[in-house]
């Protein structure tokens, strides 16, 4: 009921369904509906060999360029894919991050050597890639980061001292790209530079994070004389603010669009649980589900008004609010799945339809933060969509 | 599914902003409510004869653009912005549709060119202004009888609140017929034992009328809608002016936003511009927000509606952009004077306006909550 | 259903009620339920007779000091009076802000002679006042006041340009107190001072500001030389600000719990007419009343806790947001009761009681302004009531 | 009404608060959940033994304290502050007003005596721990049947979430008995035929039990209700533990909000601690608000139950405060994990402690829109 085809792309859609159909299955069947948001530890060898699978179909990094190995899909069938995806219950792309964020920063800054050494492997499916720019010191405040950098005169190495945190699957990865100062003494965006970093060396230790919901898809990672070689630098030395923010440029949010697909299965799971279990009948959830259906409607038609102003050079405004629209409607929904369960929310049944919702309902708290807290979007949604004054920073 | 702007649609749209801006707004609206006719003669003058947006939805078989709900929401969006007082809503997004949807050939060929061409005022006498048309259209019939007699038809009821309803050269009433049936009826405002009385509303840019029928004698030809498509022609009918209506209220929120910010960037309270306050910028943000989703909510529904491939599922997204417009609209205005302080519920200053326009439209072609019933139903049937 | 009594105070409860009865009534009948928040313009002069009315019962500054005039009642005796009064539907009050602003200021702060000149026709309902405290700079930032006041070194007078706004019925008043900046170059709090001025004069001019709803009970007040004699500072030059925070302190909001009763009435009516036009079928209506009579109930223990509290030296926590509560609640209500009225909301039918419900929606938004912002509220709940940082100042 | 503390009850307040504050709270929680017993067996016998909390509720003749209703919210509530992790709530304010309101003379002196010394373990079995006991008490014995079998009976059915069922040892079983009436029966674990499997919960402070009932033979004296008394005895003792539910989440609210007080106030990014950022300020103000004005509503609302006056009345006002208390818990938990930033979501920061079991204890005994139709059926009878 809440999904929704599009007439585009029948035809491309059908493609990826069948081939979804015909692979997502045998050995990979324990992996549907799997490794999402809060789930992220889950299977992470089988995802892996997934990740493989996927490159043998020639379905990872479909929208790079040919002459990096991908497809060089339009954006509309880009989310075509994500969407067909995320309905066959494809799992958590560990392979995200390579293809999403760093992949395309070294097509837009890396040298040809980096470019060479680094992207086929990811669209292989056999590097994995994790995230290190927050701090314990500096999480919505990047421009805090501590985490330094010294460049050893004799060899040209780096030497990297510090801490990050929240890098996502980095026990599973085994490379992470690190914005670190590099010149003693530099404040704020200045002094940073952007290193290429192998995860399985002497001088970095990786703790997991326990998440609310019991999940440890996140964690800590401490560099104590960490090496990055002295050609895995990307950008100058000191210009690694300027790439890690095109980095996060990038990724304007095609993947997440998919994740509407994922979204109008977990109210289809919603209505499904209040039906069965009569809270249907209280005209407070019904009319709750009405809202989040709306509010999810919206919200694709808002996702295509973003495509439709792509390559446009400014953000424009329905982009700007999107995080913060889509990450409040999921946490809502999450507060929905919990109230229809009611007490059974707090009960681990085994029962995987109500396990799903549990996580629904825990891990979506996360969705406000990560990525941005809600009070990061809203300051830049006044100021750069508004044009309101800017929020002074402290002193201290 | 697209939705871009094609370069005809983006010139509609600017050619609306540049003539709005310059004849329509909060000083225009307020010269028109003193001058006690409600709207601006001139100003409506211009839009049928002169833009000829009347045109817009009307078939091009009966002098029409035919352009379709999409272009019809990015207009009315404009409307709403610039607070219009006109009649164009009752007759070009209310009783033309009707006429389109559900009109007798006859009916259609004898009003629709007037209406097209900006000659005509009509309207609807829905018997509850705020009701709703669905699961049957026939509720908004229930307060007029039509009588057979001879070749033709006696109507009795009441109408209590009919946009533009005093000033409209026809009105098209739903009626029940007796016997069976339901139909719509075209009365003129001449006809004996009608007698319309204008009201004194509080939102002064959309007069009402409270019209009685009492043996309102009418002939064959005015019975204008064709059996075969009245039930369906209705709430399809309905279903663009509420879309329009959503269309404008986006409009109506952003004006008020817009007002807000301008005033907050200049107003200095604590040494300070009021918009540089945190809370105030969480605020517009949370707003802009609001707005921009239901804006795409409005254009996702105005496109199926416009692509005419599934009435029913135009309908439910019809509903939904209606539920998060009508929200935005009146959280918009209330920000508005609540931002701008003590002026903000003077008279002199102009977010009381807005306030009354969003209070007023999203009363009219069912609330918030109808729609959302109406979606509930859908989704989550019982 | 909605009011509610209490045990306590039974006695005098029916004698208020008793005398209202007797006296509310004939040519003062038409002031019955009028008068309040957003209809204060109506009937001023019959207002006024009635104010002596009162008095003539020594219903006036009842909890004045015997000394004083008044009866020296007890709080919870004042509270009840009130209620009565406002379930009586007594006319709102022009006595009050002589009665519980400037009276029990001049008994703090006023010399002998200003205490015999201007208590007694308070007492007596003769005499009526208005407020000067808000200017069109200097709206939630009275430090930001301009009206100056300069002392005729020859006479003493103080001669005083400038303008005040939200003047109250300042049209139907005798006398104003002015809050203006009496040193020359005096910035913030310093240098004003708080003067006694009679409003029919010549350089006074008094402009009714038009409401959204239609009336008209503020004022803008221009002073062009306007004279304040000498004897009629209160406090010393240049200590102002000391003297008009402690009026604000004054009114602790004692009158403001009677208007709970009032509250009461409203939601009752709403509750009338939603099942008459039958949106009392519609669940979220149905809720939006449960919700609005779940917060009056908070909103009356929530009073009583704060005179629970009272004569304690710092405003107790939940005195602190009550305002906030109450002028938010009442909005909410406002609201609940034009969707009730759906389209008639917007129609002026002549129907008292849909009118006043119409009134209630309009005039409900001016209570999240007045008398301290919901900012300026939040501001003051968060630093006092929380400990938080406080808001800088802007430097402009 | 008078909500001044007595100076007695002003030291409960201040010996509850010095003695959680050391004894329970986040950490002694965590410390409960990982040895595995779900609370503290020490911490459980000064409660009940030392303290002689247990005995608030109970009358004086079997050994109680008679404190009544608002003592008790008082007690709750910092309780709920300090996440206290214990068969409190099950014993004293569940199980024991059952008794109090509708036990037979016989049953009152069997048990309520050990529970008032805090030898006692007591838990009720309702049918369905979210549902409610109007407008009849007996839909809380829906689920369980007693068969007259002998002189004593046979129960059968399931409950399946109980509070604390894995370790009371007295369970009290609304059932429906066969032939007509509903009636309380008291069952040990020991029973022959009860099956009790403890359930993993998400909130660790709350333990359940899904209990099973196959063919259990009781003699007579396991019937402890009064038939007399059981309907409204039932509602009542429900009315009173809802409300104990209320104080301790406003408890719960009050404890998330000074938790995330204290860390936004050393939290420093952009160079400012956080507290300091305005739109954070409003936020932090605003639940304050909600938070004080749900413990007002319970103050009020537990003085009305305490004076035993107005039943009804109570029931009406308890409802209120449980849908004000539950609102203001889940948001202070809510905004507990989002001021927080990234640790809020972690297992490590106290943030989802407080989080888990404010939804927890908001789906018990009627969740909030259950509170806001019993006030509507009264307050707006359709």
């Amino acid at each position: 009921m809440t999904a929704n085809d599009t007439t585009m792309d029948a035809g491309f859609r059908r493609e990826v369904a069948g081939w979804l159909n015909e692979h997502l299955t045998g050995r990979f069947e324990p992996l549907r509906f799997r490794g999402g948001p809060g789930d992220g530890d889950a299977f992470p060898d089988l995802r892996k060999e997934w990740e493989r699978e996927l490159a043998v179909g020639r379905w990872s990094c479909i929208g790079w360029p040919e002459e990096y190995g991908g497809r060089g899909l339009p954006v509309p069938l880009q989310i075509a894919f994500h969407e067909e995806y995320a309905r066959a219950g494809g799992p958590g792309r560990l392979g995200h991050i390579g293809e999403g964020l760093i992949g395309p920063t070294l097509m837009a800054f890396g040298t040809e050597r980096q470019k060479q050494r680094y992207l086929p492997p990811i669209v292989a499916g056999r590097e994995f890639w994790a995230q290190g720019y927050s701090e314990p010191g500096a999480g919505s405040d990047l421009a805090g980061l501590k985490t330094r950098a010294r460049r050893d005169p004799s060899t040209g190495q780096w030497r990297v001292t510090g801490q990050k945190v929240w890098t996502s699957l980095a026990h599973v990865s085994d490379w992470i790209f690190v914005l670190a100062r590099s010149e003693e003494g530099s404040v704020g965006r200045e002094g940073l530079s952007f290193l290429l970093m192998p995860l399985h060396q002497p001088g970095i230790e990786i703790r997991p994070i326990r998440q609310i919901n019991g999940g440890e898809e996140f964690n800590e990672v401490f560099f104590e004389g960490a090496v990055a070689e002295a050609e895995d630098i990307v950008g100058k030395p000191g210009d690694g603010w300027a790439v890690a923010m095109a980095l996060l440029g990038f990724e304007r949010g095609i993947s997440t669009l998919g994740q509407q697909m994922t979204f109008a299965h977990e109210l289809d799971l919603v209505v499904e649980i209040a039906r069965e279990n009569g809270s249907l009948r209280q005209p407070a959830i019904r009319r709750r589900i009405a809202q989040s259906w709306a509010g999810l409607r919206a919200m694709r038609y808002n996702a295509a008004r973003m495509l439709s102003g792509f390559g446009k050079a400014d953000l424009a405004r329905e982009a700007l609010g999107y995080k913060y629209y889509w990450s409040h409607w999921h946490r809502d929904l999450g507060k929905l799945a919990a109230d229809v369960l009611g007490v059974e929310a707090d009960v681990v049944t085994g029962d995987p339809r109500r396990e799903r919702l549990q996580q629904l309902f825990l891990f979506s708290r996360a969705d406000t933060i990560y990525g941005g807290t809600s009070e990061i979007q809203l300051n830049i949604i006044a100021e750069r969509g508004l044009g309101m004054p800017k929020e002074p920073r402290g002193k201290a | 599914m697209n939705l871009d702007l094609t370069s005809e649609q983006e010139m509609i749209r600017e050619a609306a902003v540049g003539f709005l801006t310059e004849r329509a707004g909060p000083a225009a609206l307020r010269r028109a409510a003193e001058a006690g006719s409600g709207y601006d003669r001139a100003l409506w003058d211009a839009i049928g004869r002169e833009l000829g947006w009347c045109a817009l939805a009307v078939p091009e078989e009966y002098g029409g653009m035919a352009m379709g709900a999409f272009d019809m929401a990015l207009l009315a969006e404009r409307m709403g912005q610039a607070l219009l007082a006109s009649p164009f809503f009752a007759t070009v997004c209310l009783a033309a549709p009707l006429l389109v949807h559900a009109g007798t050939a006859g009916a259609k060929e004898t009003y629709l060119p007037a209406i097209a061409a900006g000659e005509l005022e009509a309207t609807v006498g829905l018997s509850a202004l705020g009701g709703v048309w669905w699961p049957d259209a026939g509720a908004v019939a229930a307060g007029v009888t039509a009588r057979p007699d001879g070749a033709g038809f006696r109507l009795d009821g009441r109408l209590p609140h009919v946009p533009d309803g005093a000033t409209a050269g026809l009105i098209l009433v739903p009626a029940r017929i007796e016997g069976g049936g339901i139909g719509v009826f075209a009365v003129t405002p001449a006809a004996s034992g009608l007698t319309v009385r204008p009201l004194k509303t509080i939102d002064v840019s959309r007069p009402l009328a409270d019209i009685r029928l009492d043996g309102v004698a009418v002939g064959a030809e005015a019975l204008v809608s064709d059996p075969a498509l009245v039930a369906a022609g209705l709430a399809r009918a309905l279903d663009e002016a509420a879309l329009a209506l959503a269309a404008e209220q986006v409009g109506v929120a952003q004006g008020a936003l817009d007002g807000t910010l301008a005033y907050i960037a200049e107003r200095v309270q604590f040494g300070r511009a009021i918009a540089s306050f945190q809370a105030i910028k969480h605020r517009c943000a949370e707003l802009m927000v609001r707005i921009e989703v239901a804006r795409s909510a409005v254009m996702g529904a105005a496109r199926l509606a416009a692509s005419g491939e599934d009435p029913q599922a135009a309908a439910l997204e019809i509903s939904a952009a209606r539920a998060l417009a009508t929200d935005a609209a009146f959280l918009a205005a209330q920000e508005a004077i609540q931002l701008h302080g003590g002026v903000g519920f003077t008279w002199e200053y102009d977010p009381h306006l807005y306030f009354k326009r969003a209070q007023a439209s999203g009363a009219w072609l069912g609330g918030a909550d109808d729609h959302l019933d109406r979606i509930a139903a859908v989704v989550c049937p019982a």
